[in-house]
């Protein structure tokens, strides 16, 4: 029903990157998102909160089609980036998730070392001409994503001996080194202490300068602090979604509020 | 949702021409997974096929059928019907017998051609037949004084006369057939004297000599094969799971592990004939087993099947993630309980392939075997178990090899029927672990 | 009593000490297991082992050396007079072994008693009949050793009997005395386990050690009669019938080389990329029923890849290649052979590895195709590096099997010891040689014979040198992945 | 152990084989067990000892060596018995639909040897056809399949074709002046054949060389007699000095190529093993090793002194020293 | 120096349930912990905090001997639980992990049932008598964890189906379920929602009651709301240990406030 209004937002909204039009994801008969309708805005940060396991690294997950990965995961529905429908035969996966990077809930360093792993993306995508360039590359992401100073010393040693903020940092800067259009977070600061996630907000701000953000969090205050906007999922459904400012102060749906003040969980 | 609003980067249905370059090196990468893969099913199929074309013949065979009139007077000259006075008949008098019976048979229905020798038309019969009414008698001497119908195989020759293996052209040169005798066949056949029919024999009688190829079977090789490889199961099996589990789990990283590890390794390339020697110096010239005994052959095979095992199953151990073992200690579990629990189900697989294809490789093997004794003609089956592992018995594989060697024409396509016996012998053996494997087959 | 019922009987009261431990343990805390140290089933495990184990150990040890003791107490008692001229006490020995074994046999048939036999005066044929073989006729001398020897192999078989029962009880005893709730019964019976683990793995080293063994000896022989310095400088291989042989080990350890070099082009490239195929991208009913087919391969005795070698790909590749390209007219070759047996060995490579890739975690595929990598590049980049261990694995293993063939070499490569660089000479390996050598006509004692064990010898010393360099290698590249 | 046990010789093999099948089937006694595995590898294991685990009977395709008795009467093994069962020729054929060959051993000697004489002088081989050899033959290329030296056959093309061939040249001269008049050195040069391809040595067994003439049709290919008359229609014979092999002119002693097999007994284990002796004597009846026996129509030649050897057989005489 | 003091107090405290003295831990040659003293009480929350790579995880898995299994790992000094040494030749650490419970900071769920991944820990200590008594036993953990309403229907489907979120619940569900008499917490709340969270902290605070639980976070509301003691680590050096109160409201050592105040990390 009020698909009708979103996607009249839509038209007027230039800058929307990502469109999703009843999207309904299956992990083989149970359905884990319903009916989701959602836009999300180009240079913008977007927040996805609710409680855990309502979906909402599903939904991310589909956003770049990770979920083609999972046998038993089916998605219905569109999902447009830039008007272009992802789930399109001719699109290319690969292309798609060179646009969208994303940055997984659990720490996955490959198997390599730490220099390795930043450098793999601008490798495969030919971002750099020399390894000047790369190395420059790998320095920057690092010193993004507040990991250069604890590592600068050790680039050789494998990105498994680090620690668990460490490795989640160190898939940060994975993500960033690729230079993506678009950069999914799902629960980017879980394992960081104040000042480094403090260091990563900043860094998402930075992006939004150029490109689309979208980050999971649990914590409302994050969520509050990075975000524009807000979308607040329950159940595998979208309850709501508006400017961050509007949710955390006046939210629509009541279940909104409940989880808000910390009455559903 | 206009198509124009397209204003960062190149569209997604567009690919641009590196991701067009990439895609090709992956469809270049996944063609060459398909073409190794194609590969290898082709090569499959190619020496299938062959096995198949000349192996499928030996199944069926050609058999004469025809009254046999049983002599007294010949059989049992003192008419007592005693067998053991009857056993001294042998089966050079039962293919006189044989003989006249087939020549009888064909004069009433005038099918034998001028000038031909009672010994050509004999020459028809397979030289197992007297053997077989020898026994059929022996085991039943009443049937001394009757005329009974009598199945025989036919001569090799004949036989590949039906199978397309011998032609007049050959025949013609061929000092073993004449042209006459294949005429007769062509007309017996006619009569319905002469057929080809499913040949149980050759999958549950033991070997015959070079003499009649038609009679050769592989009941003795097939039991000899099944007792080893149930000895090389249940040794190699867990033994090499038991060590594979020490050096990867349990083993400090130090020389001697580092000895073991190497000497493993070196043992998968000591050539097979190598542990024949072995098993002779040890087991039957050190610890006195007896010669040929599929006992000994398991032992020897159980030995050079371990470093498969072995090398397999630490790979999989190995790829088991440490989260999980982290998991299991977590919570208190002992290391034995860890690797118990949960790190071997994970390794299934793993060790499954490497039990498939070291079984594999003991079942194929003949090597080792000619040294220990069992490269040899076994017409005798071993008796049942335990016992029977000390009998002397030959091995499928043995078989094989040994009918390629021999002289006469026929044995080509009884050592491909050999073959066929041991794919589906090894098939069979295989299934449970298939099946096993795909069962704990995940990813995590 | 018989060893199989002596076995059966300890196996049977280690299997009741495992029922009585478990009850012994719940018994003590009135069954609530709870506060046992241990779960019930490890105190009837430690119960089981303390049983089973020693008395099997201990019955083993005896019978090892119980010949050896009764042999010389008994040798100790023939006089040297009793020895025939040319022969040994080790002789007379083992004639008094066969003797004693068939008075046995005799007496165990009911069909007469030890002394009637001793005094029979045609104990030869006595003993033939009961299918007993002697050499010589028997001296009484030696009958008395015999009839000495069956005495004490009764007494000490009774003591062995007693003594494992004995055991078996007071180990049983032992255990359940042991069992308290306090008791640390898991890490008993954990210890014990870790022992037998322990154990067999050391098999691979008495196997070795039997390898050596058997091969040294003879191999001490062929270098009598033949010099070590011919055998690995010369470079030219020619047994002949009546010696003057040149028996250089070099032309057969390059054919060696060569042929598992051109096994190994073939089987790892297709092997690894058939095992990728499979494990990322066919789908689950492509897999199932191609790895088991590609299974099939390492099944297929390799006397069909000879023959396919001799009759297939022999004459195609001197027609399509060797002779137009004017390099060869042998249609036995190095080619041919590597080849095939490249055919054979795509299963080592194919199926191992498939295992090993399919256990790479999902998450990293997961990391790496987030990225943006094509799932080649995942492969290449990610899952080959995470897999090495066990791909390397996997490609020695195929390495072990190539060096070690026989039919398709000797089919495939034909028999001419040659050192060529040209891939379409016909060559031949090590161990082509070993057999042929081993099954020949030509007589035992000869070096033309003897020289198979000296080679058996020298390829075991070869390949383990190649297997330390592979470890070292294996061992520096790893350290940077994990 | 109730069952007789024998190894040895594949080339004795298949006859041991047919002897042990019909003495399964006519005696009361089980099926004898044949290994193959070589000949000195059966006279080895003969040589192992006497008892249950060693076997009875040797089969060889040679004579049994003095190193072999030494090492049995090292072992225990004092007595052996002797059994020549008759002969086995040795015949050169090509693929039947080929050209007609008649050889003498020096056209071999000049086809195969490294060293030949020409115009009185020792040169390297360069014969490239038969033709070349002798121009009596066809000018087709020279590919000779010749047994491997583990081939007790070996030893009988060597001293029978190739060695009377290098005498017939006169290169055995020329050798024997080149070695300073030391005529065994000369001999063993006689044995030196080309290594360029011409001359294949075969490890495997008969069927193997059919088999490579079914892929090289222009090639000649060293078989046993038996083998051949089982295989005529694929295969065709060539003369040896102008006789064409068959039983009966090996019999006569006319075609040279031929050479004795034997089995050896451990006298030990006769009327020990059950049914040892009734086998060895079943083995040289006239109704098997006969002229007319099953034998014989496979191909084994039949020894023109059976009699006598039935005799030996009867009275289980052992062999004495080697002459 | 202080080593003298600190054993006193040991002395005089009855209720020390950890004790480490001069704890060096080193991965292959670089030190990760240095010279770290710590006594954590009995029925105490203890806290860790520290920034991200400073080597909380790392002395967590000295307290339960979890470092055992990384080869290159080496710890020095004593450790000892309830006066006795862990690290004595004569101290199974299986007994060990028995009492000393621990959840990881990445969870690691068993590739097996819901069911079996809590019900393990009981089965192998033999914690139950029966069916009944483990079911109850799992589903009292699995309440606890806050897990049991989203799985009851689903107990037979794989735990690594699970959300992260739920993961994280399912170890923790898994680590209650054996009553070990230590719980060592590796960011237990890091992938939770506020709910989630709340719920998590009341089952440390129940815990308490009876067992003595360390927790790593890097949230100091969190470390405030559930811990009595609070330990603040830095590049390895174990700088302040106190009440929770006195550390956050009046912290010593001036690395300790520049941390609190998100001045350091
Ligand atoms: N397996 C390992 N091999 C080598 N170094 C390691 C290993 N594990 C951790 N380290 C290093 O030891 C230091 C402490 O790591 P630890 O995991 O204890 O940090 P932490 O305090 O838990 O951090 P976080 O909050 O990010 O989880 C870090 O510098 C880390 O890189
Ligand atoms: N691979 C899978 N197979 C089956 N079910 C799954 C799978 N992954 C997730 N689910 C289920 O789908 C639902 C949504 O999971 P999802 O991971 O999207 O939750 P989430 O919102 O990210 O939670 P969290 O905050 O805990 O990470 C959950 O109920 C979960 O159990
Ligand atoms: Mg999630
Ligand atoms: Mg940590």
């Amino acid at each position: 029903m009020n698909d009708m209004t979103l996607t009249e937002r839509a038209l007027e909204a230039t800058e929307i990157k990502f469109a999703a039009r009843d999207v309904q994801v299956y992990y083989g008969t149970s359905r884990a998102i319903k009916d989701v309708n959602i836009d999300i805005l180009d240079k913008t940060v977007t927040a996805f909160i609710g409680p855990s396991g309502c979906g909402k690294s599903t939904f991310l997950r589909c956003l770049n089609r990770m979920n083609d990965t999972i046998d038993v995961c089916r998605v219905e529905g569109d999902i447009l980036l830039d008007g272009e429908d992802i789930y399109d035969k001719k699109v290319d996966p690969v292309q798609l998730r060179a646009k969208v990077g994303m940055v997984f809930q659990k720490p996955n360093p490959f198997p390599k070392s730490i220099y390795d792993n930043v450098a793999y993306g601008p490798k495969i995508h030919g971002l750099t001409r020399n390894k000047a360039e790369l190395d420059e590359v790998v320095e920057s992401s690092l010193r993004k994503a507040a990991l250069w100073n604890e590592v600068k010393d050790r680039l050789d040693s494998p990105g498994t001996g680090l620690s668990g903020g460490q490795q989640q940092r160190l898939c940060i800067a994975r993500a960033v080194a690729t230079s993506p259009e678009v950069l999914l977070m799902d629960e980017p600061c879980s394992a960081l202490d104040p000042i480094a996630t403090a260091q990563v907000e900043e860094l998402i701000d930075e992006l939004r300068g150029n490109f689309s953000v979208v980050i999971v969090t649990h914590s409302m205050q994050q969520a509050a602090r990075v975000s524009q906007r807000t979308a607040f999922f329950h159940l595998g459904n979208l309850v709501e979604l508006g400017d961050t400012t509007q949710i955390f102060t006046n939210p629509k749906d009541p279940r909104t509020e409940s989880y808000i003040t910390g009455r559903i969980g | 949702m206009t198509a124009e609003s397209t204003n960062s980067g190149t569209s997604l249905y567009k690919t641009d021409a590196r991701t067009k370059r990439r895609n090709a090196s992956e469809a270049r990468f996944r063609i060459y997974g398909m073409a190794a893969v194609g590969f290898g099913v082709l090569a499959l199929i190619v020496l299938l096929t062959s096995v198949l074309g000349t192996g499928l013949g030996a199944f069926r065979q050609t058999f004469l059928t025809m009254p046999v009139a049983l002599d007294a007077a010949t059989l049992d000259k003192k008419g007592n019907r005693d067998p053991a006075e009857m056993a001294k008949v042998t089966t050079i008098g039962y293919q006189k017998i044989l003989e006249k019976a087939l020549i009888a048979e064909l004069t009433e229905q005038k099918l034998i051609p001028e000038g031909m020798s009672a010994k050509d038309v004999g020459g028809l019969i397979s030289k197992e037949a007297p053997a077989q009414l020898r026994n059929k008698v022996l085991a039943n001497p009443e049937l001394v004084g009757q005329t009974i119908t009598f199945r025989a195989l036919a001569n090799g020759r004949i036989d590949g006369y039906f199978k397309g293996r011998v032609t007049m052209e050959s025949a013609a040169l061929d000092s073993n057939v004449s042209p006459a005798q294949l005429e007769l066949a062509d007309k017996m056949r006619a009569a319905n004297l002469l057929g080809l029919s499913f040949n149980w024999g050759f999958i549950f009688d033991p070997d015959a000599s070079e003499l009649r190829p038609e009679a050769a079977g592989l009941g003795v090789a097939i039991l000899g094969s099944l007792y080893m490889m149930i000895i090389v199961l249940v040794l190699s099996l867990p033994l090499g799971v038991a060590a594979s589990i020490y050096l990867e789990e349990f083993a400090p990283t130090n020389r001697w592990t580092d000895l073991i590890e190497v000497n493993i390794a070196n043992l998968a390339a000591v050539p097979s004939i190598v542990f024949g020697i072995l098993g002779l110096a040890v087991f039957i010239n050190f610890a006195n087993m007896p010669q040929s005994s599929p006992l000994v052959g398991g032992l020897v095979l159980t030995l050079m099947t371990l470093p498969t095992i072995i090398i397999a199953t630490r790979a999989a151990l190995k790829a088991v993630p440490p989260s999980i073992k982290d998991a299991a200690l977590g919570v208190g579990a002992s290391k034995t309980q860890t690797v118990f629990h949960h790190v071997l189900p994970l390794a299934m697989p793993g060790i499954l392939t490497g039990t498939i294809i070291g079984l594999a490789q003991a079942l194929g093997e003949t090597a080792p075997l000619l040294l220990i004794g069992m490269v040899a003609f076994v017409r005798d089956y071993p008796g049942a178990p335990p016992e029977g592992f000390l009998d002397p018995a030959s091995a499928l594989p043995v078989q094989v090899y040994n009918f390629t060697q021999r002289a006469d024409p026929a044995f080509i396509e009884r050592a491909s029927g050999a073959i066929i016996v041991l794919l589906v012998f090894l098939l069979t053996m295989n299934i449970l672990a298939i099946i096993l494997r795909r069962r704990f087959e995940r990813r995590w | 009593m018989s060893l199989g019922i002596l076995s059966l009987i300890v196996a049977a009261l280690a299997a009741a000490g495992f029922f009585l431990g478990r009850r012994f343990a719940l018994a003590k805390v009135a069954g609530d297991a709870r506060r046992l140290h241990s779960l019930p089933g490890y105190y009837g495990q430690t119960v089981f082992l303390f049983t089973a184990v020693p008395a099997f150990l201990v019955l083993g040890l005896w019978l090892l050396i119980q010949p050896i003791v009764i042999e010389n107490r008994v040798a100790g008692t023939i006089a040297p007079a009793d020895i025939p001229e040319g022969s040994s006490v080790g002789l007379v020995m083992s004639d008094v072994r066969r003797i004693a074994d068939g008075i046995e046999r005799v007496v165990s048939e009911g069909r007469m008693t030890e002394p009637e036999l001793a005094a029979h005066d045609d104990i030869r044929g006595e003993l033939a009949s009961a299918g007993v073989a002697l050499g010589n006729d028997v001296r009484p001398s030696v009958v008395e050793a015999a009839r000495n020897y069956r005495d004490l192999s009764a007494a000490s078989s009774l003591a062995m009997s007693g003594l494992v029962l004995a055991l078996a009880l007071a180990g049983m005893a032992f255990a359940l005395r042991r069992i308290s709730p306090d008791f640390r019964a898991r890490n008993v019976s954990e210890t014990f386990v870790r022992y037998l683990l322990i154990a067999a793995s050391t098999v691979a080293i008495l196997t070795t050690v039997g390898i050596v063994l058997s091969l040294v000896f003879e191999t001490v022989h062929f270098f009598r009669l033949y010099s070590a310095d011919k055998f690995f400088f010369n470079t030219v291989w020619n047994p002949q019938f009546r010696g003057g042989s040149d028996l250089g080990i070099w032309p057969l350890l390059w054919g060696t080389m060569y042929v598992s070099l051109i096994a190994l082009l073939v089987s790892v490239p297709v092997g690894i990329f058939a095992a990728i195929y499979l494990a990322e991208y066919a789908s689950k009913r492509v897999r199932a029923v191609a790895k088991p087919m590609i299974e099939i391969l390492a099944g297929i005795p390799t006397i069909v890849y000879g023959l396919f070698a001799l009759i297939t790909v022999g004459p195609m590749l001197r027609d399509f290649f060797a002779q137009p390209m004017g390099i060869g007219s042998s249609s036995s070759s190095v080619m041919t052979a590597g080849l095939v047996m490249g055919i054979m060995l795509i299963p080592f490579v194919s199926s191992l590895s498939d295992d090993i890739i399919n256990a790479v975690p999902q998450s990293l595929r997961d990391g790496s195709y987030g990225l943006g990598a094509t799932q080649s590049e995942t492969v290449k980049q990610v899952i080959l590096p995470a897999a090495l261990p066990g791909i390397v694995g996997a490609i020695l293993l195929a390495a072990s099997r190539a060096i070690g063939e026989t039919m398709i070499v000797v089919l495939g490569a034909g028999a001419a010891a040659k050192m060529s660089l040209n891939p379409f000479d016909a060559m031949t390996t090590v161990t082509v040689k070993i057999v042929s050598q081993l099954t020949g006509d030509t007589e035992f004692a000869s070096p033309e014979t003897l020289v198979a064990f000296a080679l058996g010898l020298t390829l075991f010393v070869f390949t383990l040198g190649l297997n330390v360099l592979a470890l070292y290698i294996v061992r520096k590249y790893r350290e940077q992945y994990e | 152990r109730d069952q007789i046990q024998s190894a040895g010789s594949s080339t004795v093999l298949p006859y041991a084989t047919i002897v042990a099948e019909a003495f399964g089937e006519n005696f009361d006694f089980p099926t004898p067990v044949v290994e193959s595995g070589g000949s000195g590898a059966g006279r080895k294991k003969l040589c192992e000892g006497v008892g249950e685990n060693t076997i009875d009977i040797a089969n060889s395709s040679s004579r049994i060596k003095q190193s072999d008795i030494d090492n049995c009467a090292a072992n225990g093994v004092t007595e052996i018995m002797e059994v020549r069962i008759g002969y086995d020729g040795i015949v050169f054929a090509s693929d039947i639909n080929g050209a007609d060959f008649a050889f003498t051993p020096a056209d071999w000697y000049n086809a195969l040897a490294a060293e030949v004489v020409k115009d009185g002088a020792l040169v390297a081989n360069a014969n490239k056809t038969w033709a070349d050899v002798n121009a009596a033959m066809p000018a087709q290329d020279i590919l000779a399949f010749i047994p491997g030296t583990k081939h007790g056959t070996r030893e009988v093309f060597d001293v029978k074709v190739l060695e009377a061939g290098c005498k017939a040249t006169g290169a055995l001269e020329a050798f024997t002046a080149a070695a300073g008049g030391d005529e065994k050195e000369g001999a063993k040069k006689c044995l030196n054949l080309r290594t360029d391809g011409v001359s294949v040595d075969i490890d495997g067994d008969y069927t193997e060389t059919l088999s490579r003439i079914d892929a090289n049709k222009n090639a000649i290919g060293v078989f046993g007699l038996s083998f051949y008359q089982n295989n005529t229609d694929k295969l065709k014979v060539a003369t040896m000095d102008g006789i064409v092999p068959s039983v009966d002119s090996i019999a006569s002693g006319d075609y040279p190529v031929s050479r004795p097999l034997f089995f050896y007994v451990k006298k030990a284990h006769l009327g020990v093993i059950p049914g040892l002796k009734e086998y060895i004597e079943f083995f040289v009846s006239d109704d098997m090793a006969g002229p007319e026996g099953p034998l014989a129509e496979y191909g084994l030649v039949s020894d023109p002194e059976l009699a006598a050897t039935q005799e030996m057989v009867a009275a289980e005489t052992p062999m004495g020293p080697l002459n």
